[in-house]
């Protein structure tokens, strides 16, 4: 058999008005990190479903981020305070079902943290890769 | 209460009186310093580099006995409480002198961090508190003019003592003013008097200590008081009119047991 | 800068913590150091000395045995460099340099008087030698 | 099936220097829905767009994917083009290949097989994206001017100017702000008051204009066009309709003692006062805390001696409600505290001042009548100390002051050293300063003109303590120039203070939803090409409360934010964001989750008749959202149980073919 040598794949949820700016403001500043985090850009963070969570897993995704405005800052007033909320709760339902922690995660990044952003996203990503490829959710019949 | 209270060398010889004031004071006010058992020299000096290990294992004992008792830890003297206090800050705040420290430590059992040191000002203002020092004293100071002399070594680096501003301090003025003298606020009251420089260099620490007192009696001070053995070595030594005086001295004669503490000290 | 300077200049920066590059050249080390006449380099000529990797002549100055570590110029500084923590950097790795203890214990009785506390025995003593 | 084409951008070689941008090209030909790739050097030049447009033309594309820059950058772009040619502007899509690919990854394999993936996602879902419609709303032509400094007068005036009524509301008694306290301006000379004034007379004058002083912003709901704002009249105890500002009162007030905010306290004022002379409106007001006829009912002097009447001690806050159609915030700025840097000795004496109050002490109508006089004795100075970047500059871990550079200082410590040394040339200036930062029109020949001509003396250096000592401030300095620590024994001694932004600017950004950066400056929508909106539709950015600025950069970002007013006043109705909520009606159970979670009140309930299956009919309980109040965050779609609401644009169906297509 072949020994896998897969990359580490990350979704990043984005908010449109703090991280996604904040992750073009690392670009703008040239401040590297990996090419394994992949951007979805969200209006809010809010409108991240779990089931987006979830369907990123099943499909083989090994750590899932969120990231959005700092609390108070968001840009509809309140979203990443739902958001911080229901993450809360499925991050610890995914670590019972043997998703650890390290793989989700969420964090606020203005638009003014490029900086920030691209750290993040390194330290996620190292993290991400030291636990290895990630199987425990993966659902065969959404595989080919 | 009951508190661990680290005294240092010198308060064991030259600045017998600094130790013996604040024992009495500390009775007074309803607090037992419990000394430490077998405790060692701080070393005068906090040494800033992150390599520094051995000379600070002494701070770290003490730290860790006090722990061990579940007590806070009291210091009077500046010198060692700035050490210790420093000390404990670099084993909470960098990880790796706390391994390398906790490796000497290992026959000992480690420590981490989590001892509360207290100078006796703070211990006075944050435990006892000078509302309640108000009500003990029997000999107010009736309005003496006092001048604080802090030093450097009680505020700085102020990130990491934490007692009070370390530009414009008043945990000592209201201590005074607790006592009923008046607090002289004069800028030169957290200026280095001259330090352990005095060993080679006596001219530059009286230029620097006669600067401090002339500051402090330009605002019409009758006495100065400090809490450092050194810094009261330094500005007595060629100040003839202003007398030097120790915080804790100053507390004994408000609280009516200067005299007892004079006695058992000869 | 040279191989050996730079190393020195790596240990200084290790051992005492201190980034030189954050300094922006305000001079309000230098403009509250108690010390300043009694030194040949001053807290500011340490950081940008440092920076330089210009290490030799701080090694040998007697500026070394002046600084107070009264910590003005780290608690003044507008940037954070703590430039006591780095003079204290370079004093180390003077006096471990073998024979470079600048106080020895013979001389200290010429320097006795009876008053003098302990507390500046022993802080001497840690800070000039090894 | 869409047809759906693709446009990949080199960006010259941001992006074609490290993704191979043919590669991607022909890698997405092959996907689903995909009927035309290509590249291009400049996709969003004229050519690139008229390629664009051809080939929605000649292959019937429904949709279409650009691989670009970040859609921040060129979405608006893009979407237009594609509607010049007669397609849906929500039918595009933008790959982000440049901000979150090729600048941020070193080499051309991972660029290209990310830029691929991420192509891939936006291809996944354009197939899945439905033309949108925006809604229309109507726009209230009226305008809130937020601080009554230069900024908001200098907004409003420009505003009334083109027709459009403004309010302009003030937290003090009278407009004016910062500049009415100043003496004289740099680099010209000529006095605040006298170009000042002259434009509040204007203000009032205006009939377009109203002033609401003394009075907050308590409440904002709406969205632009059609903001609902509360304003906090608070009681000034005197009827403004009939006061005259003859100022009896003021004089025979008995309570004489109030420090003077106006001279920053280095004078007192009467419980009664009018801030000064010229004050707009001239109108007294009673300060409740320290009347004693509002304390305890004993005095009543004021009454007594007003001639009109106006004195109304049972005056109560007044809320007044208005709509208006845009926001201006002018909000300006404050110096810092000096508490924290008392080795200056600020705390310790009188003559230890901040150039605002050196500024009152220069004033003609300051508290020494313009004679620059030291406060402790009323002595005139002989040697003067300024000491600049006193808080700013300084980094995060110094843990005091601010991290920016104040940018006014320079000018006006020149200007004041240059005034001084013009009064009293028996006087000695000195400036210590870190760099002297003169970058305006005419400001460095000023500051020139301030050491070769009025003999300033510039040490390059700074302060480290002040200590006061007798009649004298010991100030100990360094030289660098020199390498010398240089001793001066100073009579006055002024500290350059940092600016900071007003502390009612962040309880205001939170109402407005506006954004701020960690210095509670506004953040302006772009930092080059929108310097004077707010990311908040409808609100605008005027003066100090964006960023530290002098006058004339206030005047014209003043003049900035009116044309941006205008605009939108100018129109009678807004094209709304059509991605906003929808819900399934079928599938809605009226359980409300979403309206609990919605946080402009956009979601509504109705009672809907619907067909069932066997042919009866049932009433049911259904959301309905407003298009012209949703902002489309998207809360609602995830409360909901039943999966029945959805967000334009965003739908949860794109997501998740997105999620796909990075997973594959």
């Amino acid at each position: 058999m072949q020994v896998n040598e897969k990359k580490p794949l990350i979704v990043a949820f984005c908010c449109n008005w703090c991280s996604y700016a904040g992750a073009d403001l690392a670009g703008n500043n040239r401040l590297a990190y990996p090419a394994d985090v992949k951007i979805i850009r969200v209006p809010c963070s809010c409108r991240v479903n779990p089931m987006f969570i979830l369907r990123a897993f099943q499909r083989g995704a090994d750590g899932v981020i969120i990231c959005g405005c700092h609390p108070g800052d968001c840009h509809y007033t309140s979203g990443n305070y739902f958001t911080r909320r229901r993450m809360a709760m499925l991050f610890s339902m995914l670590d019972y079902l043997g998703i650890e922690k390290e793989r989700t995660r969420v964090e606020w990044v203005s638009a003014a943290e490029g900086a920030k952003f691209a750290a993040t996203m390194n330290d996620f990503a190292e993290k991400v890769a030291a636990l290895g490829e990630n199987k425990r959710l993966e659902d065969l019949r959404c595989k080919k | 209460m009951k508190v661990s209270y680290f005294p240092g060398c010198t308060l064991k010889t030259k600045a017998v009186k600094l130790d013996e004031y604040a024992r009495r004071c500390a009775e007074v006010l309803g607090v037992t310093l419990e000394e430490i058992e077998n405790w060692q020299c701080c070393g005068g000096v906090f040494t800033t580099s992150k390599d520094e290990v051995a000379t600070k294992l002494s701070s770290v004992r003490v730290l860790k006995a006090a722990q061990d008792k579940e007590q806070v830890l009291v210091t009077v003297c500046s010198a060692c409480h700035n050490v210790v206090k420093q000390t404990n800050h670099q084993v909470q705040t960098d990880k790796e002198f706390a391994d390398k420290v906790n490796r000497y430590m290992a026959a000992e059992g480690g420590y981490d961090g989590t001892t509360k040191v207290y100078h006796y000002l703070e211990l006075l203002r944050d435990v006892v508190g000078f509302d309640k020092i108000k009500e003990k004293v029997v000999k107010p100071l009736n309005g003496e003019k006092i001048a604080v002399y802090y030093g450097c070594l009680l505020l700085r680096p102020g990130t990491v003592m934490k007692m009070d501003d370390p530009e414009n301090p008043k945990i000592i003025e209201d201590l005074i003013r607790a006592l009923g003298g008046e607090p002289v606020i004069y800028n030169k009251r957290n200026e280095c008097c001259g330090g352990y420089v005095t060993m080679e260099n006596p001219a530059f620490a009286e230029k620097k200590s006669q600067s401090i007192t002339e500051n402090a009696k330009s605002f019409g001070a009758s006495r100065m008081i400090t809490a450092c053995p050194l810094c009261k070595y330094n500005l007595e030594k060629h100040e003839e009119e202003l007398p030097v005086v120790y915080f804790t001295e100053l507390l004994a004669e408000a609280l009516g047991v200067k005299e007892d503490a004079d006695e058992s000290a000869e | 800068m040279s191989q050996q300077n730079n190393n020195l200049k790596e240990e200084l920066i290790r051992i005492s913590g201190v980034n030189p590059k954050k300094c922006m050249r305000c001079g309000k080390c230098s403009a509250t150091c108690p010390a300043y006449e009694e030194m040949e380099y001053h807290p500011h000529e340490f950081v940008v000395m440092v920076e330089n990797g210009n290490i030799e002549p701080l090694l040998n100055t007697e500026s070394l045995y002046r600084c107070l570590t009264c910590f003005a110029c780290v608690e003044r500084c507008p940037r954070g460099v703590e430039p006591a923590k780095l003079v204290e950097a370079v004093r180390l790795v003077a006096t471990r340099r073998q024979g470079a203890n600048h106080m020895k214990a013979d001389d200290v009785p010429a320097k006795l008087d009876e008053d003098l506390p302990q507390q500046a025995i022993v802080s001497a003593f840690r800070k000039y030698t090894k | 099936m869409q047809r759906i084409g693709v446009f990949v951008c080199w960006c010259g070689s941001n992006i074609a220097g490290t993704v191979d941008v043919q590669a991607v090209s022909d890698a997405l030909k092959n996907e689903p829905g995909v009927v035309f790739s290509t590249n291009y050097q400049y996709m969003c030049s004229q050519a690139g767009q008229n390629m664009i447009k051809d080939a929605i033309k000649e292959y019937r594309l429904t949709g279409i994917v650009v691989c670009s820059c970040s859609p921040r950058m060129h979405e608006a772009t893009f979407r237009k083009t594609a509607q010049a040619a007669g397609l849906n502007p929500y039918m595009v899509e933008i790959a982000n290949i440049r901000e979150q690919c090729s600048w941020v990854h070193k080499d051309i394999p991972t660029g290209t097989e990310k830029a691929i993936i991420l192509g891939k996602a936006a291809v996944a879902k354009v197939n899945l994206n439905a033309p949108l419609t925006p809604g229309e709303s109507p726009v209230t032509k009226r305008a809130l001017v937020i601080g009554g400094g230069i900024a908001g007068i200098q907004t409003a005036l420009d505003i009334a100017d083109a027709g459009f009524p403004v309010d302009i509301v003030e937290t003090k008694p009278t407009i004016g702000g910062k500049m009415a306290q100043l003496d004289k301006t740099f680099p010209t000379l000529d006095c605040a008051a006298c170009i000042l004034t002259p434009k509040m007379v204007d203000v009032a004058q205006n009939d377009k204009i109203r002033i609401f002083s003394y009075s907050e912003v308590q409440e904002v709901k709406g969205f632009v066009g059609n903001f609902d704002v509360k304003i906090k009249k608070k009681a000034r105890y005197v009827n403004e309709d009939i006061c005259t500002g003859c100022g009896a009162c003021t004089e025979k007030c008995p309570q004489k003692n109030v420090p003077n905010e106006f001279n920053l306290g280095m004078d007192n004022r009467r419980a009664i006062y009018i801030p000064f002379a010229q004050a707009v409106p001239k109108v007294a007001t009673i300060d409740p805390n320290a009347c004693n006829m509002l304390k305890n009912g004993k005095c009543g002097v004021c009454a007594k001696v007003c001639a009109a009447g106006a004195i109304d001690y049972k005056q109560q806050d007044q809320i007044i409600e208005e709509k208006y159609g845009a926001i201006v915030v002018a909000t300006g700025f404050n110096p810092i505290s000096m508490e924290k840097f008392d080795e200056f000795a600020y705390s310790q004496s009188k003559d230890v001042i901040t150039s605002l109050e050196f500024e009152r002490l220069t004033n003609a109508a300051g508290p020494t009548a313009g004679k620059l006089l030291r406060p402790s004795d009323l002595e005139h100075p002989h040697t003067i100390v300024f000491v600049q970047c006193v808080g700013s500059r300084c980094a995060a871990c110094a843990e005091k002051g601010k991290e920016y550079c104040s940018k006014i200082c320079c000018m006006y410590t020149a200007k004041h050293a240059m005034l001084v040394r013009d009064k009293y040339p028996d006087t000695e200036v000195y400036v210590f300063y870190i760099d002297v930062r003169t970058p305006g029109k005419n400001f460095d020949e000023f500051y020139r003109r301030a050491v070769e001509e009025y003999g300033v003396h510039y040490i390059k250096g700074m302060v480290g303590k002040v200590t006061p000592e007798g009649k004298k401030l010991k100030v100990q300095g360094s030289d660098l120039i020199m390498d010398e620590q240089v001793h001066i024994d100073a009579d006055l001694v002024v500290l350059a203070a940092a600016i900071e932004p007003d502390k009612s600017a962040r309880p205001l950004a939170t109402m407005l939803t506006a954004s701020m950066d960690t210095n509670d400056f506004f953040t302006e929508a772009h930092p080059k090409l929108r310097p004077v909106e707010s990311p908040t539709a409808g609100v605008f950015l005027s003066g100090a409360c964006q960023g530290p600025k002098d006058i004339p950069e206030t005047v014209s970002q003043a003049g900035a934010a009116a044309s941006k007013v205008i605009g939108l006043l100018a129109k009678d109705k807004l094209t709304g964001n059509p991605c906003i909520a929808s819900p399934n009606e079928l599938m809605c159970n009226g359980c409300s989750s979403c309206e609990r979670v919605c946080p402009y009140g956009a979601i509504t309930y109705v009672d809907k008749e619907f067909r069932m299956p066997d042919r009866t009919t049932a009433i049911r309980r259904v959301a309905q959202v407003n298009p012209a109040v949703c902002q489309g965050c998207g809360a609602c779609t995830v409360a909901c149980p039943s999966g029945a609401m959805d967000l334009r644009g965003f739908a949860s169906a794109q997501i998740i073919a997105e999620v796909d297509a990075i997973c594959k």
